[in-house]
This record gives structure tokens, C-alpha cells and sequence, in this order.
């Protein structure tokens, strides 16, 4: 059951189960073309760049993972994504169209533990988009609702209100709720940040299992390794702040099981020197613009 | 309004008295029928001169009915355009000038350490009589001597103060029934009548309309112009009558008694005819208040009344 | 990284507290199915003390004391009547002088003139969340026209509406909007950031989305926004009903209290004024907090 | 944990995409040192929309033309003068009726209220939120005071106060007091659980707490409070001036216009009504967007 | 530099470096008893059982960690300890006192993120405590808030406000203003959730660097068995959802240099299972009381 016991498996020996795979051009037009992107934040006093001229696509279905020192603009990419920041430099495309503002076809997992409206309680919370959305009817949102809460553990939490649950709580009523609209691009900040690790793992399975239901497409922000390698399909790896394109790397060959296997291992130890060579010598995580 | 409909505006106080009767006595319905007309009545009940007169320009009432000040202001405002005038006078009273500080005698012996309420500071028609009295007592053009000394408060506040001895409120100027109430305090004097300062008996209300009114409802106009005569011979034939109509309009508990002295006193005359509007116009005139100074009484009036002597 | 072994030799001054080392253990975990509230049992004091309405009432009856004391002291009963002169010439103006089918004339218009202040408010500050243009109107009208007093639009409000009920409640308006809107703007202003993020996300937009997310998100602000025009909805319907007086013969509490102001029978204007007090409290203590306990209370936005 | 392939199988007439298999790369990574500011150049047209100052006039001019066509259809000058007949008023009375040592005498009485009656509301919701019984007063007594028109106190400010300024003072405070509280009220209660144990780790209590703590997290409901106050400072002052305001010959802008309106001079009550918008929209366009950018909007807590 | 860098140490040969020893009373006294506690929420129309009676001891210089799955009430113990949460049973004696309010004694680093004043630069917020309890006149202050932001590699940021700041960055600031303080008792709440690899890292160096210049006593919340064995001396284990004792496990002697050794391996997977070992049965994580 976990891990830690169970046999390594070499990853390049793991390819996509391809099954019943789409026509190609829809194979090779990404789904999400962000291209030169500069994202600023403007305040009284100050100009600060969250991330410079970052370049990266997504193929639909795959888990794209943004990986990245504290501070380095994973949030504020995402953000951008969402249609909620607009780029300052660059463009950012969906299916070719630029992204101008949110919408539900884009649900996003917020980093903050505020982002559960205090008014509905966890059922409701998780079927508020389902409603707002216009994607399911009130009983058909219920029974959703109820069904990922219980892939959340939070069933006997159902009608209890965001502020009497603690923080690991909140998260996972948060990804309940995204899961439960079963998007088309499901965008995740550091969505198990605060969870344990057995509550984490059981996470990350729900996850992988509702993308080999839906194969959405994903894009997720963490700040472990591990968690990038199990998760994604790819990985993006960003400099410190501003953040910058490091590297692409594969990981589509990894899954929960492979966690221990030295491939798995010798993966994580690159993109860990990669990610901190330069901390080495320098030693400094934030520059400000 | 069209014809048969009329709406009119009153206030609190036995001035009104002649409203207050022919509303009770339904006298304007019944001089309606002598015209041939069902005339319905709208009554409010508005509480000053200048409501009185933004209701009447705003339409909202045909008649309006307050104090010789701003009915002399109105028909100075209007005249050219809307040509607002007297219907009637409503009646004479005299209005006191009274006091609890014992030493004072006439307006010349107040100081600095007095305070005199009245209605409404330099503009009411308390503040003129006073003006009018100080100008008298101090000399040509000294009008305003005593403006300092004075303090805008309503009627009831005013008195409370006065009859409490709580507040500096040493002077005041008001109307029946409240300087009559003062009066009956020991403590309290009066200092002067208006009576006496204007040299006799001066109107104290009037009722007025647009000279549109008039001349688009003379049916109605003579209706409620004819009822109002016979309330004024009511009043003046059955005071017992009168008070019962004053009661019920006022619905409060004075004491008939009391209104009934109030009646009978020779100073409180209930007539349609102006008096002393000229010399009170003559002084608006001179302090600035209005611009044009009628040459007459009749300048102010719709010729029905014009054969009356007023002054 | 940083030796320890170095750090540590540098100050060597301070004393070096190090724990003692104990013994490991493991335990059995209870079944705790059943646990119930284990909270300790309160005093009678403490369980009195914690019913609301009774320290309200017994801070009421200090307040009417303190009022009894101070008008016996002045011994003024025209200017500042006892709290028993007042109760019973209220008990006086119930049985004769309609009071209660006064207040219910005032009520009603208020409730009417309320009624639309708040629609009008939801529709201006939507207006302005929306749109920069919209947040400069509010800005503009609401610092134009908030201070003035009801005085001032009378003429207009005649001039338009007439002598009667509809001035009175265009006037209410007036009173109410303005505050009522300041306060939800404010408070849609301040909603979180995440939240409104969220909301967008769900795909709402304009009244949509002022409705399901601002609204509720900013109800504490739109409460006290609520519970301040209330307050000025009284003080001006009574200030107005002064001005406006009655028509058609139906006067509400401020025509009430200005008539026996007129009579000097300054006991039955305590006694209007008591029963515009007495309504506050019980608009206070039962409709507001009610909805402050199902919403705002609820939902763990305020203390 | 669940087997994947079962999952799979359980779907089989979905269709299942799977991305393709791309080359990975690395780059190098350029210095950012001098990053300015990347923002795209607005055209000269979003530059002037920009200015909130311009809008705004923009606005106001488009509200005086409202009204000056309005005035010019109703053409009833003595109910509602024009925009220009009230300008012309305003300069002529500026001119010779010392309009603005009026508006002075106002300003400065105000001032004097709103000052006291911010440090009573802060003191008062200090105790509402360090003791129950002190949230028990504050409510009854606001539930009480509030809906209660300045002139219910006229009697009472006479009897205690006498006439004149510091009679006009009380009922200033009232006005602003009650609003005020509410709204810093529900501002403390708002302050989120975290910053308060924060604040109270840091061993802060009583009214350094208030002070510290709950005063600037609370500071957007606070401001709402204030203008608020503000407003109503001036509808109470410019009703009461008829009352109180006049009693040693200065009177302030209220009485200025209860004077002209007795003698009809409705441009003169339009240009007093207007000084009183214009130090309205002086006083929140600068004094209270100053507050703002410098508090609330400079720590993010408004948008 | 990094840890999987380092050779492995054997833990059992590691033991407190007794230098300056105190007598032996201040030892054998604890500094914090929390006996028999069980803590309840009380909402409207439930009842919440946080925790139920929970015992531990804390002797002086102890770095003791609450590790427990989420909703365990780990978070809830802490804020009992800090005094903000009282007991419904059960009682917390500090120095033998019973503790009833909060106190700049025991500074608290909160699990959320809205935990710094808005309106405080990030220095003036690093300096509020200070100069609120006491502690430091304003030079000093100041210098020592300095430091504390160097440290946490928020030099550059020092004069922004805390909404510009991103989530991790957010959660550094709050690790300086504590350990700024140089306080009796630190209490933290998984301080280092929201932190990358390398961020998380250094963290925790400058935690035990700072612990061992002050030698304050720690009560840590984490979800994370690796940090518990880095950070802490002594671990507490939690049983799910209301929290219970299951035991207490001694770490003393692993430091940031021995995540990579086999003795190390084995007390995380002998906590893992600890801690896990209903939860493969059972399935969930919470129950309500
Ligand atoms: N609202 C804002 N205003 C100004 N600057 C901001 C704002 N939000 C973020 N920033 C700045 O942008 C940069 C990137 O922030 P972002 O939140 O995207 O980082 P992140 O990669 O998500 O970090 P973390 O892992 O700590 O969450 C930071 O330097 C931060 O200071
Ligand atoms: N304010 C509150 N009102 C009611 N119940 C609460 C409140 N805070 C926490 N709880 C409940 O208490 C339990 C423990 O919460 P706590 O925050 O202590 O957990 P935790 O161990 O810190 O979890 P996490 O690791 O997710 O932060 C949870 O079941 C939660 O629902
Ligand atoms: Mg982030
Ligand atoms: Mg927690």
C-alpha cells in the first residue's frame, strides 16, 4: 500500500498506454501555447517582475508541471493562465484564441486557504461550480459533490462551513471541487502543500485515477520533486525569482509506484542540481527587478 | 386642479380658526352646491410659512394659508409670473413680546446677558414687529439693534424654555396660544403688543393662491371664499361653536375654558379684511426683505375683497 | 550550511540548556465514537450571564434609572419628562390617540422607501464594481449628495412628487442610499482577492457574480450598511413628516410628536420618541440579529 | 490504492487522448538585473481615461448639464434655479453675503463634533470589544440613539448645554457617534482569527491591541464609518443651524439657507446646498482618496 | 551542500552535546505539562472534538514535534498551547502554571498565510513583536529584523507589504518575526509547508542554528515524517481525527545531514507505519464525534 515497499520499476521502460488515441492534428496543435510571457505586478513604489519571458505548450491530456524555487512566479503563471494577470510581454493561447479572462473550463486550485466561499458548506462549496457553470442540475451537482468529497475523506464533514475545518482541510475540499467539475484544464497551485503524507498520497492517486477517467489536460505548481515526477508527464523548471525557463524535462515514465526505484532516484537528483545549481555559488533566492 | 377640487393647506393654532370651522362645518362642500359644484376638500397640514409656500409653488396645494411675512414674500417673488395674492385675511391677533427677567420693562432695558426666541432670526414676522419695535425705541435705521439678541427657536421649544427658567432664554415672541400660556405664569411679563408697536390691531394670517387657481376655478374660488365668510361670522356670532371646531380639529385636550377666553378676547379678532399689511410692506420694503412696496393693500389682494376697508 | 560545532564554541558564555532524554512509548488508541461534550457544567450565575436578552434588558433598566434620576434631579417636566410620565403617557396615546396605527403609517412608508434605497444601492454599487466609469458615479454622487440634508430636496421632492407619501419616500431614499451604498462598496471593495478569483473562475460575470460571490462575501459591510440607514431612515422620515405634515388625514410618529410639541405636552413627545427607540430595539435585537446569526455568524466571518 | 488499468477498462468509449512524446531541453538563463518596466505604451486616449481626475470632471459636467436642462424644463426658477442662476448666486453671495466665512463658522463647529465624536466611538467599541457587557451597551445604546432625529435632543441639548455652539456640538456627535461605532464595530468583529492571535501573541491587550491590532486591520470598515459620519455631520449641522446656529449673530452655512429659503430665494438655497456638495466632493476626492491610497490601497486591502 | 550528498551517520551514535549542562532540578522539571487535554469546537449545530486527551511533556531546550495526519488536531493543541484555545479537559501548565492567555513568551508562527498585519512592511512586521512586547528598543529592533530577513533571503523585499508577497514568501517573513524574537518557546505550524526543497532546507538550518545559539524549546507541527526526524528531538504521534497519543519517538540523534542514512530510512518508515497502520484497513482519514 505504500511506497516505500513496493519494487522499482524502470521508467524508460514506461510509455503512454495509448488506447484509443485521437486524430494526429490534434495531437500536435498544443492545447496551450504560452510564448514569451513576462508577468509585472505594479505597486506604489515598486515594479516587480514575477517571471521573464517564459516559454512553454501543452499537449492536451498532459500533467505539465511548473517546478521552481519560492518566489520564482509559479502562481503568478498560473494566474495568467486563468485568465486572471495579464502579461505584460508575450501571449498566452488556448486552442490558438488568447486567454482574456477566466472561465470554468479552467478550473483552478488556489495556493490560499481563503479560497473556499465561508457562506456554503463543503457540499455546497464543491457544488457551487458545478451550478454556477451551467454543468450539472442541482442533483446531479449533489451526487458529484458527495462523490468527491468522499475521494477527499470529508464525508462527515459535508455540511460543515470552510472556517471550522483546518488548513489541510480546506485544500482538500478545494481540490474536491476541482475535481468534481471534471474540466478540460484543471490548474493546481501547490494543492497538497498542507496535506500528510498519507493524505497527500491518497491525493495524488485520486488525481491520477480522475485524469485516466477524463484526460484532461493539467497544470500543476508544487515545490517537491517527488511530487513533480509522480504527478506530471513533464516538467518545467524555473530559475529563482524572476522566473525563468530552466528546462523541460520528461517524467511521463513515473508513477506512485515508482517512487523508489533508482531511476526514479537519479531523475529527482537531476532536476535537483538543476533547480539549485546556481543557489550554490550565489546563495540567494530573491532579486528584485 | 379642475374644477371642483380644492386643496388646502393649514397650520397649528388658533389663527386658523376660521379653516379649522369651515373644515369642521364642511362649509366649503355646502357653498359648493350654492355654485352648482361638488367641491371636494383635500386638507394638509403643513408647519410653517415656507413649506407652505414651496407646496404652493410646487403645485402641490391650491391654497395656502401662514403669516403676513411670507405671504408678502411670495407675492414680491411671484409678481409678473405666477402672481400669487391674498384671498382673505384670516384674522387680527396681537403677538407679546414677554419676559421672565424682572427688570425689563420696555426692549430698551435688555442686555447683552438676555437672549429673545422667536421663530425664526431677522426673517419671521416676530422678527420684524421686534425690528420695527427696536427702530422705534433706538432711533431711524437702528431696526436691527436687538437681531444679536435673538435666538430662532419654534413656538413650543421656546416656551418650555421660558416657562422652565432653565435656559439663558430670557425673552420671547410668539403667538397665541403660547404667550397667553407664558402669561399665566407669575414669573412671566410682557414687555409689548404688536398692537402697540404698530399702532392698532395688524393682521396676523392670511390665505393665498396663484392668480391661476382663481381664475381657472371661480366657482370653487367663490365656494371657498364665501364658506370662509361664514366662518369668520361664526366665530364671531358663536364662539361656543368655534371652540368646539377648534377642539376637534386639534384633537389635544386644551382646555376649553381656556380657548373660550381666548375667543372672547377683544384683542383676537376673527375678520377677511387686512389690516396694517401696508405699513408692515412699507417696512419689508425699507429693510430689503422685498423689492417691490405695494401702493396699496389691494396690490396684494384679488379684487374680491377689494371692497372692504383694509389698511 | 552552516558548522554547528563553530556556532557553538563562539558563544560560549550562555548556558547550554540540553533536554534530558526519555524513554519512547507507544499507546493504544481509544475508540472515541462517543465522545460527547465534555465541556465543565457553568455556575447559575454564568449560564444567566450568558442570556443575552437578560443583560440587555438589565443594562435597559439601568439606562431608564439613570434617565428617572436625571429628570427627577432637573425636576423639568417640560423640557425632560421621568421615564414613568413618559411610559404612561405612551400607555395614554396607545388607548387614545392611535399611536400604534401612527407608527405603523410611519413604518409602512419606511419600509417602502427602504425597500427601493436598497434595490437602488445593489444597483449602483454593482454598476460600479463593474465599471470604472460606474465606480466614478458612485463616488461622485455619493459625495455630492450624501450630505445633504432632506431639508434640501423637499422643494425638488414636491416639485416632483407632491405633497404626501411618495415625497416622503423619495426623501428615504435619499436618507438611506447613500450610506447603504458607501458601505457595500466598501465591503465589495475589501472581498479577498482568492475569493474573487474563484468566483471568476466559475465562469460568473457581472450581476451573476456581484450576487453569488460580492454579495455574500461583503455581507458583514452591507449589514452595517443596512442597520446605519435604518437608523437614518427614522431620523429623517421623522424630520421629514415635521416639513411635509400630513395629508389626507393620515399622520405617522414625527407628525405625532411635532403636534404635541405644538400643544407643549412634552411627555407624549418623549412617548412618540420612547416608541421610535422601542422599535430600534426590537428591530435590533430580533431582526438584525437574527440575520446576523444565520449568516454573518454562521458562516464564521465575524466573531 | 486502486488499480489503474480496471479504472481504464471500466470507460472504454471515451476517448482517451494522450499527449505526445516531446524532446526535452535546456537553456540558459539570462540576467534579469535591469528588467524595467516591459508594459505595452497606451495610446493617449487610454492615458486621459486614465486620469481619475479628468472622468470625474468629465462627470460633474455632465451631472450640471442634467440639471441645468432639467431646471430649464421644468422652468419653475423659484422651485429650481438653473445651474447657471445658482452659479451666479453662489458668486454673489460669496461676493457679499460672506458666504465663505459662513461656510467657515460651519466647518470649523463641525470639525469640532466629528473630532469628539471619533474619539468617543473609538473609546466606546475599545470597551465593546474588551468586555461583554461593554458589546451590550455599545449595541443597545447604538439600537437606541441612532434612529432618533437631531431635533428629539434639541429639548435636552438646551436643558444641559444651552444654546449656541456647544449645544450644536452635542448633536453633531450624535449624528456622526452612532454610525461611526456601527461601522468600527463590525470592522473589529471582521478582523480575521489569524492577525487576531497574532496580535495577541505578541502580548498586546486593551486599547494597545485596539490600537495596534485591531484599528488598522479594521481601517477599511473604519473609513467607510468616517465618510459616513462625515455626511451626516453635515445633514445634522446644516438641519440644526436653523436651531441652534445663530444665537450670537455668526451663522454658518445652514442658516444661510433657512434664511433665504424664508424669503424665497432659491438660487441663494441652491448655492448654499452647492458649497456644501463642493466641500463634499472636496473633501472625499482629496482628503479621504489621500487616507486611501496611503492606507487600505497601499496594504492591498481594498482593490 | 545537499543532503543526499552527505554520507549516512549512525543515529544511535549521536547524542546531545552536553557542554553547559544545567542542574539537575531545571531538568527534571518540564517546562510545559499538557495533560489529559481534549479540545472542542462548539458551532452551531455541531460539536467538534479536535483532539482527546492528549499528554506530553516538554522539558527546557526540547524540539518536540506534533506529526499527525490532517485534521488530527495538531494545530488545535498548538493554539491551546499558546493560549488562544482553552481546554474543555485536561490541563497546560507551563512552568507549572496553568496557561490561560497568549504571551510574546511563546511566539507562534501560524499555518496560514494571512498571519502578518497588511498593513506592515515586511520589516516593520519582523519588528512589531519586538518593539510590541518589549523586547528591543527601535535601533535594535530594526538590526535584529534585519538579520532575521537576511536569513530567510528576503533582504531585497524588506520594504514590501505582505500582499505582494507570494505564498512561501509570506511564510518566511512569519519565520523571521519568531525567530527574531529569540523566544522561550517557538511554536510552529507547519512553518515550511508552502517552501521548495531548497528554501525548506535552508529554513531549517537557520532553525537548528538559531536553536542551538538560544536553546529555545520548540513544539513543531509538520505533516512531513523527514522533517520531524530533521527538525525535532523527540516526535509525538497522532492518531487520526480526533487526535490520540499513539507514542513517542525519540529523533535526537538525527540532524539535516543524516536524511540519507539507513537508520534514518528506518525511523521514517517505523513512524510511517505508526502512524498509518489503521488507515490501511479503515480507508479514512476523518470521523466526527
Ligand atoms: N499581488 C502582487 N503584487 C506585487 N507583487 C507580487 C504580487 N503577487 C506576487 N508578487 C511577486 O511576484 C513574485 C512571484 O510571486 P508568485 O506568487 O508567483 O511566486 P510563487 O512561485 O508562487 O512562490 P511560492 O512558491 O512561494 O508560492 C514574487 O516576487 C512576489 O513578490
Ligand atoms: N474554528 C473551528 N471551529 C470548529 N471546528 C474546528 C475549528 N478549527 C478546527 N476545527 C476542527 O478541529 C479538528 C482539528 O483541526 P486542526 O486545525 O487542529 O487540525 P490539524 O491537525 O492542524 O490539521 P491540518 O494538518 O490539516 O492543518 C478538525 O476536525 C477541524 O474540523
Ligand atoms: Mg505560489
Ligand atoms: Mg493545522
Amino acid at each position: 500500500m505504500n511506497a516505500l515497499s513496493r519494487a522499482a520499476i524502470d521508467p524508460s521502460a514506461i510509455a503512454y498506454p495509448v488506447d484509443n488515441a485521437l486524430p494526429d492534428a490534434a495531437l500536435h496543435r498544443p492545447l496551450l501555447d504560452v510564448s514569451g510571457v513576462t508577468l509585472q505586478y505594479k505597486t506604489r513604489d515598486h515594479l516587480v517582475t514575477a517571471c521573464y519571458r517564459v516559454d512553454f505548450q501543452l499537449f492536451q491530456a498532459e500533467r505539465f508541471v511548473l517546478l521552481g524555487p519560492s518566489g520564482c512566479g509559479k502562481s503568478s503563471l498560473l494566474k495568467a493562465v486563468g485568465g486572471f494577470l495579464a502579461p505584460v510581454e508575450g501571449a498566452i493561447r488556448l486552442n490558438g484564441q488568447a486567454v482574456t479572462q477566466p472561465g470554468p473550463d479552467r478550473m483552478m486550485v488556489f495556493q490560499e486557504f481563503d479560497q473556499l466561499p465561508p457562506w456554503k458548506t463543503v457540499k455546497q462549496n464543491v457544488m457551487f461550480p458545478l451550478l454556477a457553470s451551467g454543468k450539472a442540475k442541482r442533483r446531479e451537482a449533489e451526487e458529484k459533490a458527495l462523490a468527491a468529497i468522499a475521494k477527499v475523506n470529508l464525508s462527515t464533514f459535508a455540511d460543515a462551513y470552510p472556517h471550522t475545518l483546518s488548513g489541510g482541510m480546506k485544500q482538500r475540499v478545494a481540490i474536491a471541487r476541482a475535481m468534481a467539475m471534471e474540466p478540460d484544464i484543471l490548474l493546481m497551485d501547490e494543492p497538497f502543500a498542507a496535506l500528510d503524507a498519507l493524505t497527500r498520497r491518497k491525493m495524488q492517486e485520486e488525481l491520477l485515477q480522475l485524469w485516466d477517467d477524463v484526460r484532461f489536460t493539467m497544470l500543476f505548481v508544487t515545490h517537491s520533486i517527488e511530487e513533480a515526477l509522480v504527478v506530471g508527464s513533464r516538467i518545467l523548471v524555473l530559475s529563482p525569482h524572476p522566473g525563468q525557463v530552466k528546462a523541460e524535462v520528461n517524467c511521463h515514465g513515473f508513477d506512485l509506484s515508482s517512487t523508489g526505484s533508482p531511476a526514479f532516484q537519479s531523475a529527482a537528483r537531476r532536476i535537483h542540481t538543476m533547480l539549485f545549481a546556481d543557489e550554490v555559488e550565489a546563495d540567494g533566492v530573491g532579486a528584485r527587478s | 386642479a379642475a374644477e371642483g377640487t380644492i386643496r388646502i393647506a393649514e397650520q397649528f393654532g388658533l389663527g386658523y380658526l376660521p379653516l379649522h370651522v369651515l373644515r369642521h362645518q364642511k362649509l366649503i362642500e355646502k357653498h359648493g352646491k350654492a355654485q352648482g359644484i361638488d367641491v371636494t376638500v383635500d386638507w394638509a397640514q403643513l408647519s410653517g410659512g415656507a413649506a407652505m409656500n414651496d407646496a404652493l409653488l410646487s403645485d402641490s396645494i391650491d391654497l395656502g394659508s401662514a403669516g403676513v411675512g411670507p405671504m408678502l414674500t411670495i407675492w414680491d417673488r411671484t409678481r409678473g409670473s405666477a402672481n400669487v395674492k391674498s384671498i382673505a385675511a384670516l384674522n387680527s391677533m396681537p403677538l407679546f413680546l414677554t419676559t421672565t427677567n424682572p427688570s425689563v420693562r420696555t426692549v430698551k432695558d435688555f442686555t447683552d446677558k438676555d437672549k429673545i426666541a422667536l421663530p425664526a432670526v431677522k426673517v419671521g414676522v416676530q422678527a420684524r414687529i421686534l425690528q420695527i419695535a427696536a427702530e422705534q425705541a433706538f432711533g431711524e435705521g437702528r431696526f436691527d439693534a436687538l437681531d444679536k439678541l435673538t435666538v430662532s427657536l419654534p413656538h413650543p421649544d421656546g416656551t418650555a424654555a421660558l416657562l422652565s427658567g432653565s435656559a439663558e432664554i430670557t425673552g420671547h415672541i410668539s403667538a397665541p396660544p403660547f404667550q397667553y400660556q407664558q402669561l399665566q405664569d407669575p414669573k412671566i411679563h410682557k414687555v409689548f403688543s404688536s398692537y402697540d408697536v404698530l399702532g392698532g390691531p395688524h393682521t396676523f394670517n392670511l390665505i393665498w393662491c396663484k392668480e391661476a387657481f382663481r381664475a381657472k376655478n371661480p366657482k370653487t374660488y367663490k365656494a371657498f371664499l364665501d364658506a370662509l365668510k361664514e366662518a369668520v361670522a361664526i366665530i364671531n356670532t358663536d364662539p361656543e361653536a368655534a371652540a368646539d371646531a377648534y377642539l376637534a380639529q386639534n384633537k389635544g385636550d386644551l382646555d376649553r375654558a381656556f380657548v373660550l377666553s381666548l375667543l372672547r378676547d377683544p384683542d383676537i379678532q376673527y375678520t377677511v379684511a387686512p389690516q396694517k399689511i401696508e405699513r408692515f410692506a412699507a417696512f419689508m420694503h425699507k429693510v430689503g426683505a422685498i423689492k417691490n412696496k405695494p401702493a396699496s393693500w389691494k396690490d396684494t389682494f384679488f379684487e374680491d375683497l377689494h371692497g372692504e376697508t383694509g389698511s | 550550511m552552516t558548522d554547528l560545532s563553530i556556532a557553538r564554541d563562539s558563544r560560549p558564555d550562555v548556558p547550554r540548556p540540553t533536554p534530558p532524554i526519555r524513554p519512547e512509548y507507544e499507546r493504544g488508541v481509544a475508540a472515541t465514537g462517543a465522545i460527547g461534550d465534555v465541556a465543565r457544567p457553568l455556575s447559575p450565575w454564568e449560564k444567566l450571564a450568558n442570556v443575552t436578552a437578560l443583560r440587555r434588558a438589565l443594562l435597559l433598566a439601568v439606562v431608564a434609572a439613570v434617565w428617572q434620576a436625571a429628570a427627577l434631579w432637573q425636576d423639568n417636566p417640560l423640557m425632560f419628562p421621568t421615564v414613568s410620565a413618559t411610559a404612561a403617557a405612551l400607555w395614554d396615546a396607545v388607548l387614545r390617540d392611535n399611536l400604534l396605527s401612527m407608527a405603523w403609517v410611519s413604518l409602512s412608508i419606511l419600509l417602502k422607501g427602504y425597500a427601493i434605497a436598497v434595490v437602488l444601492a445593489i444597483g449602483l454599487t454593482t454598476l460600479a464594481v463593474s465599471t470604472r466609469i460606474g465606480d466614478d458615479l458612485l463616488s461622485t454622487l455619493t459625495s455630492m449628495f450624501n450630505p445633504l440634508p432632506a431639508i434640501a430636496l423637499l422643494p425638488l421632492a414636491m416639485l416632483w412628487f407632491g405633497l404626501g407619501a411618495v415625497s416622503l419616500t423619495f426623501v428615504l431614499v435619499h436618507a438611506v442610499l447613500w450610506p447603504l451604498a458607501l458601505n457595500t462598496h466598501a465591503g465589495f471593495t475589501a472581498v479577498s482577492e482568492t475569493l474573487r478569483m474563484a468566483g471568476r473562475n466559475y465562469g460568473l460575470r457581472g450581476p451573476r457574480y456581484v450576487l453569488a460571490v460580492l454579495i455574500p462575501a461583503a455581507f458583514p459591510a452591507i449589514l452595517t450598511g443596512l442597520k446605519v440607514g435604518w437608523a437614518f431612515a427614522w431620523r429623517t422620515l421623522i424630520a421629514a413628516e415635521l416639513v411635509f405634515g400630513v395629508s389626507s388625514g393620515k399622520g405617522g410618529l414625527g407628525w405625532f410628536i411635532f403636534q404635541n410639541r405644538n400643544e407643549l405636552y412634552t411627555d407624549k413627545v418623549f412617548a412618540g420618541l420612547a416608541s421610535v427607540i422601542l422599535i430600534g430595539l426590537l428591530v435590533e435585537n430580533v431582526v438584525f440579529r437574527w440575520i446576523e446569526a444565520h449568516t454573518v455568524r454562521a458562516w464564521g466571518m465575524v466573531r
